[in-house]
């Protein structure tokens, strides 16, 4: 037949799970074919399967109608299949070039690696899917973006033609996943064809011809994208309906809760990335930032938080100045704070679940008195949010490591929310999740609001700052550059000032 | 000033060498992430293989004895560092504790054998160790050739010509890339379709290698015996000059001239008249505060290999 | 301690483990055991010596390893006192302790078990049924001055020390002493290792030595001196003509000086521990046990000696002058210092 | 899958008898009889009261040092140091014990407190080092042993004493000698040190597991970044942590200088009661019960080791050998629990 990949009736098991229970998914030559399911439905180990890293407890691999037997990512690559997983797999140290041709370097005679050979190469496989890279820049020092290329790159290198993407947005921004969109329309059109992971229904919508769904490690079948909506999707994937317009009151600002004036903060490398930057946030709205990634976002979180020193400027929260305090002080003024990288920052993840529910309040009654634990106090508390917040964990006992994303975030929701901060931080609180976390986060933030607390959401995703916020901040190089309502603006006006344009006359800064 | 170079650097060398060779083979067993603490145990297989060997084929070999003992310290070193291979890498054993481990096994068994084979604690010295030489040409440059390539072992040259080529190796060949991804991001070096397994035993067995000829110089140029006490802590320094060196060969040497440089000059202080007068202990302590000094002052912070240390265990986050 | 490096010949080893010869020994026989040091009894230094002692003895007497006599060899200092206790329940007469490291474990074991009588080698203890042996190594450092002071053709000497501590600075007072009785502008470079085993040091102290115009170094550093002896061996090597020289110490060392057709050893300074062990175990034969006493070993007692091996090196004329100097403190006119202030005295005194 | 407690019991115990039978081989391929091996082991260990005291007395230091290196290996750090804390711990108790006059019970916490500040401050300066310039405690640690070995026994040489190599005793007001520990013993050294282990670890378990010092150390070994957000001071912990290991290296000390010894000497070389304790704390999964298993098996095997040249003529480095053997086995667990799971797989 036409297909180029068949999987049939693929089970793998995990100790005390079964992630894949006999599930189909057959790909045809030249299509873009969505793979959608909830978090942890077992969409990766599918892929992984079909990528040779797992070996699956029953079912079989056709390639070309072919029945393969992959036993390693080898294999995958000699049958030209290329992956890029959802967690980047780049060596960070390692410059672009040495990442892509990693495994397959070419060579000269002498045995060195012949670097020139391999940047030609690379230029050529860039230039004609318009993927743009630094060949020589490192992993470390390039946008997220970039190495999104680097990883297609990868697979380009090795002559792969099934790709298969990973959830591959849930990390971009806007404007990179346009790119994408453009970089996967190329690629069909030389002939490849891909297997695209996304929660984002949107994105289906746009570029897939066809979408196989998956619940809880079942197939539930495939559907032809040009005769469905994303309504019926997400039905499909949940098994219930689900609601994308959270509803929410009017807000009704109260006083002011957190005031910025003129903030200077520098990044890592010692450059100037907030810009003498000034916000006002009150009691009772959400403020959305809405930016281009790099614009100094996460500094001024770091600046907030207490986690990055300010150059100049002040912080004010409940008229209090808490600029450059330490993270403890800022935390015990009122602030909550859900990290953007909830591994880096959000969870011990070895600590258990209780014990990452007290990571802000330990040191506090009733979770201890006179510096001794009350471990009883503390998976108490634990096993309130893990009920309230609906988080998925066999106990409170678990490791966080061994929850899935989504229920982690939900967790740290949870903590942070509970303590009832006057300010609440969420940094892209719904990244890589599925649409039911999703709905269930954006309610809690607006339960938060309606209880007049004040909340700064910062998210790289247009639409849930149109859906969420009351008030949108654009930020854009290190400024707060608009304010606007979002009854009163559209992604396109929104995308425009988050560009730079619309800027005062005279900036420097202006539009390149 | 020449003299005193003339004096230092010689001697720095040979004391160094040993230690750049061993150091050698930390950095690539680290490299591929596999942490190393067992490269004392290393050297002392080195060591006593060296010494038994010559001890038992000198008569037969005549000149070639010592280059054949290190040769064979060098393979027999390499086979035994397979067993932290597998445990650390096959059974995912805690790296530290196998080191640990390697330590304690390879001192029990040279000490072990010696007593089973010679009745005693000690062999005897050795007739056919290395000889410091004067390389042809080069040692009569003047200034240059009196300080570098007058009474040297060839050895000490061997060592430094051995981390050039690790570096080329590690830095310019397909393997040594694939060595250094499987010790950043084992799992990326694996959708790569490197076998993670297979280079980190290849990197354990080289460090063996290297340990083991470390020992082996370090008796044949030094210690002309085997007991219990020929190897004390070189190992440890050796892995002191890994860090130091931030992983890097050419790091790693540099940190162990450094330590055979700053050990020549404490001994050679009580003939310099600026510290005759300092007390003893102090010159005795010097080498060791230097290198936190300098480590504190202007090295700083290094960081090891991202992965190094942990266990691959393919399909687990 | 300070043992020697190794050489051959060694006497030790080849019957540890027939400890099953029937002697039948006759019932009214003393017993004898020793605990070693850290050097073991293989340490071709006094530990082995000692043991020697105590074999010759035994094999005199019609006695076997574990029959009659036998050693403890402790691996750490945290070894001495079990052992001892050990020997002491094994009902020997008589226990030596070699080095002065076993000096307060001898102390207190002596206490504990009034019943036994011990030695000590190299240190001094008190208690009436505890024997303490020294020896005097400054009269043989004092003779090794003597000969290298007639050796050397630069006139600077080098003495390496392995831990500064008073026994060996009798080596180095008696040593400078020597020396410098025979010409006082002789220079003398001392340095210590700080410790025994560190070949590496030891031979960059001797390259340091010998590149500064030493021609002959004392060491009294144990295996540190295995550095030394490989530093003079391999200048040797290089350079057959160069007139350099190390002197040994406790046992003759002149295996390990061999270099080709040289020998880079001048002499030892030979501390005869066996000979001490012997005495001492007929004092207690013949129910003349000396304890709470201390006896010193020196060269009249054949205590100390200075090997002439090296026969090429170590010429008539030097052992005549070694001679010469011998009778002068056998006779009383040359007291030799054990510290650095009797040097200083001494010194002054020439 | 059986339970893990089960596991943590079975693994130990699993590789101590396959060392066991390991070290058996290597005496039958040697030419010894493993049985009289064996038995002198056992002997030398614990054949009568003299040799238990012994081994309870071995074995304290090696608690503590053991100790020292898990707690420090519990909050993400490598105490190679422990050695030199020992040192200086031993010096500092001896120190006190041979200066001061005062009675017993100001004298002896006094002495026994002045080692574990001692060895704690020796660590201080890795852990300040790391936790202010990064700078990798390994190094440090390596160093500061050479470090210590050679100044204390400058001290020992010009300031306790007119260059003498050992010490005098401390005074008995100082001293955890006990005469009746002793005469139960049949003069063995042990002595109340080992109550002071046992209580160390108590504390070890105490903080680790019970406080909020222990979770916040814990947590700085895990993940710096999400312990700075939760407003914990990264570097205040990783001191702490270098220091709190300090201090019981240090008391390992106390318990050669105050216990065993009563005084000090010079030494050429490490004691080894730093390097050891690696071992110990491995082998004890850096647990505080766990060292304390490890420490006594440890002490077992080393004071029993005594026993073999004389008992069967086997060299002492065959308990060496066997230990080594032990710990490895340990650390390949998984393949131990494997063949575990496949053995119970087969059963059912
Ligand atoms: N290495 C593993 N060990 C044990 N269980 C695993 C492992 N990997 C996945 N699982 C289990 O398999 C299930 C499917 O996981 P998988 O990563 O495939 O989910 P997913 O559909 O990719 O989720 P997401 O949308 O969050 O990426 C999970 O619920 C998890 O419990
Ligand atoms: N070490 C582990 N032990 C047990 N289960 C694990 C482990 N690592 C991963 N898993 C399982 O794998 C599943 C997927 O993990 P993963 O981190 O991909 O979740 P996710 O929802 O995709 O989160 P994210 O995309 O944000 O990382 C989880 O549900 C988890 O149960
Ligand atoms: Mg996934
Ligand atoms: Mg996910």
């Amino acid at each position: 037949m036409e297909y180029v990949i068949e999987m049939l009736n693929i089970r793998k098991e995990f100790p005390g799970i079964v992630a894949n229970d006999n599930i189909t998914i057959q790909l045809k030559q030249g299509e873009i074919h969505a793979l959608l399911g909830e978090n942890g439905a077992g969409k990766s180990t599918l892929m992984n399967v079909l990528f040779g890293l797992y070996q699956p407890e029953q079912g079989e691999i056709r390639v070309k109608g072919k029945k393969v037997n992959i036993t390693n990512p080898n294999i995958a690559n000699d049958l030209g299949i290329g992956m890029v997983h959802q967690h980047f797999m780049l060596v960070e140290p390692f410059t672009v070039t040495q990442n892509i041709v990693l495994g397959s370097e070419p060579t000269k005679k002498t045995g060195v690696i012949n670097v020139e050979k391999a940047r030609k190469d690379i230029q050529e496989i860039s230039d004609r899917y318009g993927l743009k890279v630094d060949p020589d820049a490192k992993i470390s020092d390039i946008s997220v973006g970039m190495q999104q290329r680097v990883e297609i790159l990868k697979t380009l290198y090795r002559g792969a033609e099934v790709l298969i993407f990973d959830e591959p947005t849930a990390v971009l921004t806007p404007q990179e996943i346009n790119e994408l969109m453009e970089i996967m329309r190329s690629l069909i059109k030389e002939g490849k064809s891909i297997i695209l992971i996304t929660h984002k229904l949107k994105e289906i919508m746009e570029v897939c011809d066809r979408c196989t769904v998956i619940r809880k490690g079942k197939g539930i079948g495939t559907v032809n994208v040009a005769e469905t909506n994303t309504n019926e999707l997400a039905s499909l994937m949940v098994g219930r309906e689900v609601h994308f317009k959270t509803e929410k009151k009017q807000a009704e600002p109260k006083e002011t809760v957190l005031t910025i004036e003129n903030l200077v903060v520098k990044d890592a490398r010692k450059v100037d990335l907030v810009k003498g930057l000034n916000l006002e946030l009150r009691a009772g709205e959400i403020v959305g930032i809405a930016g281009v990634d790099g614009n100094g976002q996460s500094e001024l979180i770091e600046a907030i938080t207490g986690l990055r020193s300010a150059v100049s400027g002040k912080i004010k929260l409940n008229n209090k100045n808490i600029t450059n305090k330490s993270p403890r002080k800022v935390t015990e003024s009122g602030v909550g704070h859900i990290p953007q990288d909830r591994h880096r920052f959000g969870l011990v993840l070895d600590y258990s679940i209780g014990e990452n529910i007290v990571l802000q309040t330990y040191y506090k009654k009733p979770y201890s008195k006179a510096k001794v634990l009350n471990y009883k106090a503390i998976y108490d508390q634990a096993q309130k949010i893990i009920k309230e917040y609906d988080v998925r964990t066999p106990s409170v006992y678990t490791k966080a490591r061994a929850l899935s994303g989504g229920n982690q975030q939900k967790a740290i929701i949870g903590r942070e929310v509970d303590r009832s901060p006057d300010l609440l931080i969420a940094a892209q609180p719904t990244r890589g999740l599925d649409v039911g976390a999703i709905e269930f986060i954006h309610k809690k933030l607006i339960e938060e609001r309606d209880k007049g607390k004040a909340i700064l959401l910062i998210s790289f995703e247009l639409d849930e700052i149109m859906n969420v916020s009351d008030r949108i901040a654009v930020m854009f190089d290190g400024k707060i550059v608009a304010d606007v309502k979002p009854e009163e603006t559209s992604e396109q006006e929104l995308g425009l000032l988050m560009a730079g344009s619309q800027v005062k006359e005279g900036d420097p800064n202006a539009i390149q | 000033m020449i003299e005193i170079l003339q004096s230092v650097i010689p001697t720095a060398l040979f004391y160094s060498a040993p230690l750049i060779l061993t150091a050698l083979g930390g950095v690539f067993s680290e490299r591929s992430g596999v942490v190393n603490i067992g490269l004392e145990g290393l050297m002392v297989m080195g060591a006593f293989l060296g010494i038994v060997f010559n001890l038992t084929f000198s008569d037969v070999l005549g000149a070639w004895t010592p280059w054949i003992s290190i040769l064979v310290a060098m393979v027999v070193s390499a086979i035994f560092s397979i067993i932290h291979a597998v445990a650390s890498v096959s059974f995912h054993a805690s790296q530290v504790v196998s080191g640990v481990a390697i330590n304690m096994l390879a001192l029990g068994i040279g000490v072990y054998l010696t007593k089973q084979w010679y009745g005693k604690g000690q062999t005897d010295m050795v007739d056919q160790p290395f000889y410091t030489t004067n390389i042809p040409l080069l040692s009569d440059i003047p200034v240059l050739g009196s300080i570098f390539f007058q009474g040297i072992y060839i050895t000490s040259y061997l060592a430094i010509i051995l981390a050039f080529v690790a570096w080329f190796v590690l830095y310019k060949t397909p393997f040594g890339l694939r060595l250094r991804a499987v010790g950043e991001h084992p799992m990326a070096a694996d959708t790569n379709g490197i076998n993670v397994s297979r280079m980190r035993y290849i990197a354990v067995i080289l460090s063996g290698a290297l340990g083991g000829l470390g020992g082996s110089v370090f008796a044949l140029t030094i210690a002309s015996n085997f007991s219990h006490s020929t190897i004390v802590g070189q190992g440890f320094m050796a892995l002191a000059a890994v860090i130091f060196g931030k992983w890097h060969p050419l790091g790693a040497m540099g940190a162990a001239l450094f330590f055979g440089f700053a050990q020549s000059l404490s001994v050679i202080g009580s003939s310099i008249p600026l510290l005759q007068d300092v007390p003893q202990v102090f010159l005795l302590i010097a080498p060791y505060v230097l290198t936190i000094l300098a480590l504190a002052g202007f090295i700083g912070r290094a960081d090891a290999p991202r992965a190094n240390g942990e266990p691959y265990i393919k399909g687990s986050r | 301690a300070c043992g020697g490096g190794s050489s051959e010949g060694d006497t030790a080893g080849s019957d540890d483990n027939n400890d099953n010869a029937d002697n039948a020994a006759s019932d009214e026989d003393y017993s004898i055991a020793m605990v070693t040091d850290q050097g073991g009894v293989d340490d071709k230094s006094f530990n082995q010596s000692a043991w020697e002692g105590i074999q010759a003895w035994g094999e005199e007497n019609d006695l076997s390893k574990g029959n009659g006599f036998d050693y403890a060899q402790s691996a750490s200092q945290a070894d001495f006192m079990p052992n001892i206790t050990r020997l002491v329940r094994d009902e020997y007469n008589l226990i030596f302790g070699t080095g002065f490291l076993l000096k307060e474990d001898i102390q207190k074991a002596a206490e504990q078990f009034p019943d036994t009588y011990f030695a000590i080698v190299d240190d001094i203890v008190e208690a009436p049924n505890a024997l303490s042996v020294t020896f005097k190594e400054h009269e043989g450092s004092f003779l090794a001055g003597v000969a290298a002071a007639n050796k050397t053709k630069t006139n600077k000497l080098g003495f390496v020390g392995g831990i500064d501590s008073p026994l060996i600075t009798k080596f180095e007072a008696g040593f400078i002493a020597g020396a410098k009785s025979v010409n006082p502008d002789i220079e003398i470079d001392v340095q210590y290792a700080e410790t025994f085993d560190d070949a590496a040091k030891g031979k960059l102290i001797a390259s340091n030595m010998y590149s500064n115009g030493v021609d002959v170094i004392y060491h009294a550093s144990g295996g540190t001196g295995n550095g030394v002896f490989n530093q003079a061996k391999d200048i040797k090597q290089n350079d057959a003509d160069r007139e350099i020289w190390v002197i040994g110490v406790d046992a003759d060392q002149h295996e390990e000086g061999k270099i080709g057709d040289h020998n880079v050893t001048l002499t030892s300074m030979v501390k005869r521990v066996d000979v001490a062990v012997q005495d001492v175990a007929k004092m207690l034969q013949a129910g003349e046990f000396p304890g709470g006493e201390h006896l010193e070993f020196g060269i009249e007692e054949d205590g100390i000696s200075i090997a002439d091996t090296n026969t090429d090196a170590f010429t008539e004329d030097i052992k005549n002058a070694v001679n010469e100097w011998q009778e002068k403190i056998l006779n009383g006119d040359v007291e030799t210092p054990q510290t650095r202030e009797e040097l200083e005295s001494f010194l002054e005194a020439l | 899958m059986p339970s893990n407690r089960l596991f943590t019991l079975l693994v130990p115990v699993v590789s101590v008898v396959m060392g066991l039978i390991a070290g058996a081989i290597i005496m039958h391929i040697s030419g010894f009889n493993p049985i009289d091996g064996y038995s002198a082991l056992w002997t030398g260990a614990f054949g009568d009261a003299y040799t238990i005291g012994e081994t309870i007395r071995r074995s304290a230091p090696y608690i503590l040092t053991g100790l020292s290196i898990a707690f420090a290996f519990r909050t993400g750090l490598f105490n190679i140091g422990a050695e030199g804390q020992v040192l200086v711990g031993w010096l500092a108790a001896v120190w006190v014990g041979l200066t001061i006059d005062a009675p017993m019970y100001i004298h002896l916490p006094l002495a026994i407190l002045a080692a574990a500040v001692a060895g704690g401050l020796w660590a201080f300066v890795p852990g300040i080092l790391k936790a202010k310039l990064g700078v990798h405690e390994v190094i440090v640690t390596i160093m500061m042993n050479y470090i210590a070995l050679f100044t204390t026994n400058e001290i020992i040489r010009k300031v306790l004493t007119s260059g003498q190599t050992t010490t005098d005793t401390i005074a008995g007001s100082a001293s955890l000698a006990s005469e009746w520990m002793q005469s139960i013993t049949f003069y063995s050294r042990v002595h109340y040190g080992i109550l002071i282990a046992l209580f160390a670890a108590a504390i070890m378990w105490f903080i680790i597991q019970r406080t909020t010092i222990g979770y916040e150390l814990k947590s700085v070994g895990f993940n710096q970044h999400a312990s700075r957000y939760a407003g914990m001071n990264v570097s205040k912990n990783i001191i702490l942590s270098m220091v709190i290991a300090g201090m019981f290296a240090g008391l390992a000390g106390a318990m050669e200088g105050l216990g065993t010894y009563g005084n000090m000497s010079v030494t050429a070389g490490f004691s080894n009661l730093g390097f050891d304790g690696i071992a110990v704390a491995l082998l004890g999964a850096n647990t505080a019960i766990g060292v304390v298993f490890a420490a006594f098996l440890f002490g077992a095997l080393k004071e029993g080791a005594g026993e073999m040249p004389t008992g069967a003529g086997i060299p002492t480095e065959l308990v060496d050998i066997i230990i080594a053997l032990i710990i490895f086995f340990v650390a390949s667990s998984y393949i131990i629990r494997w063949v575990i799971v496949r053995f119970k797989k087969e059963g059912k």
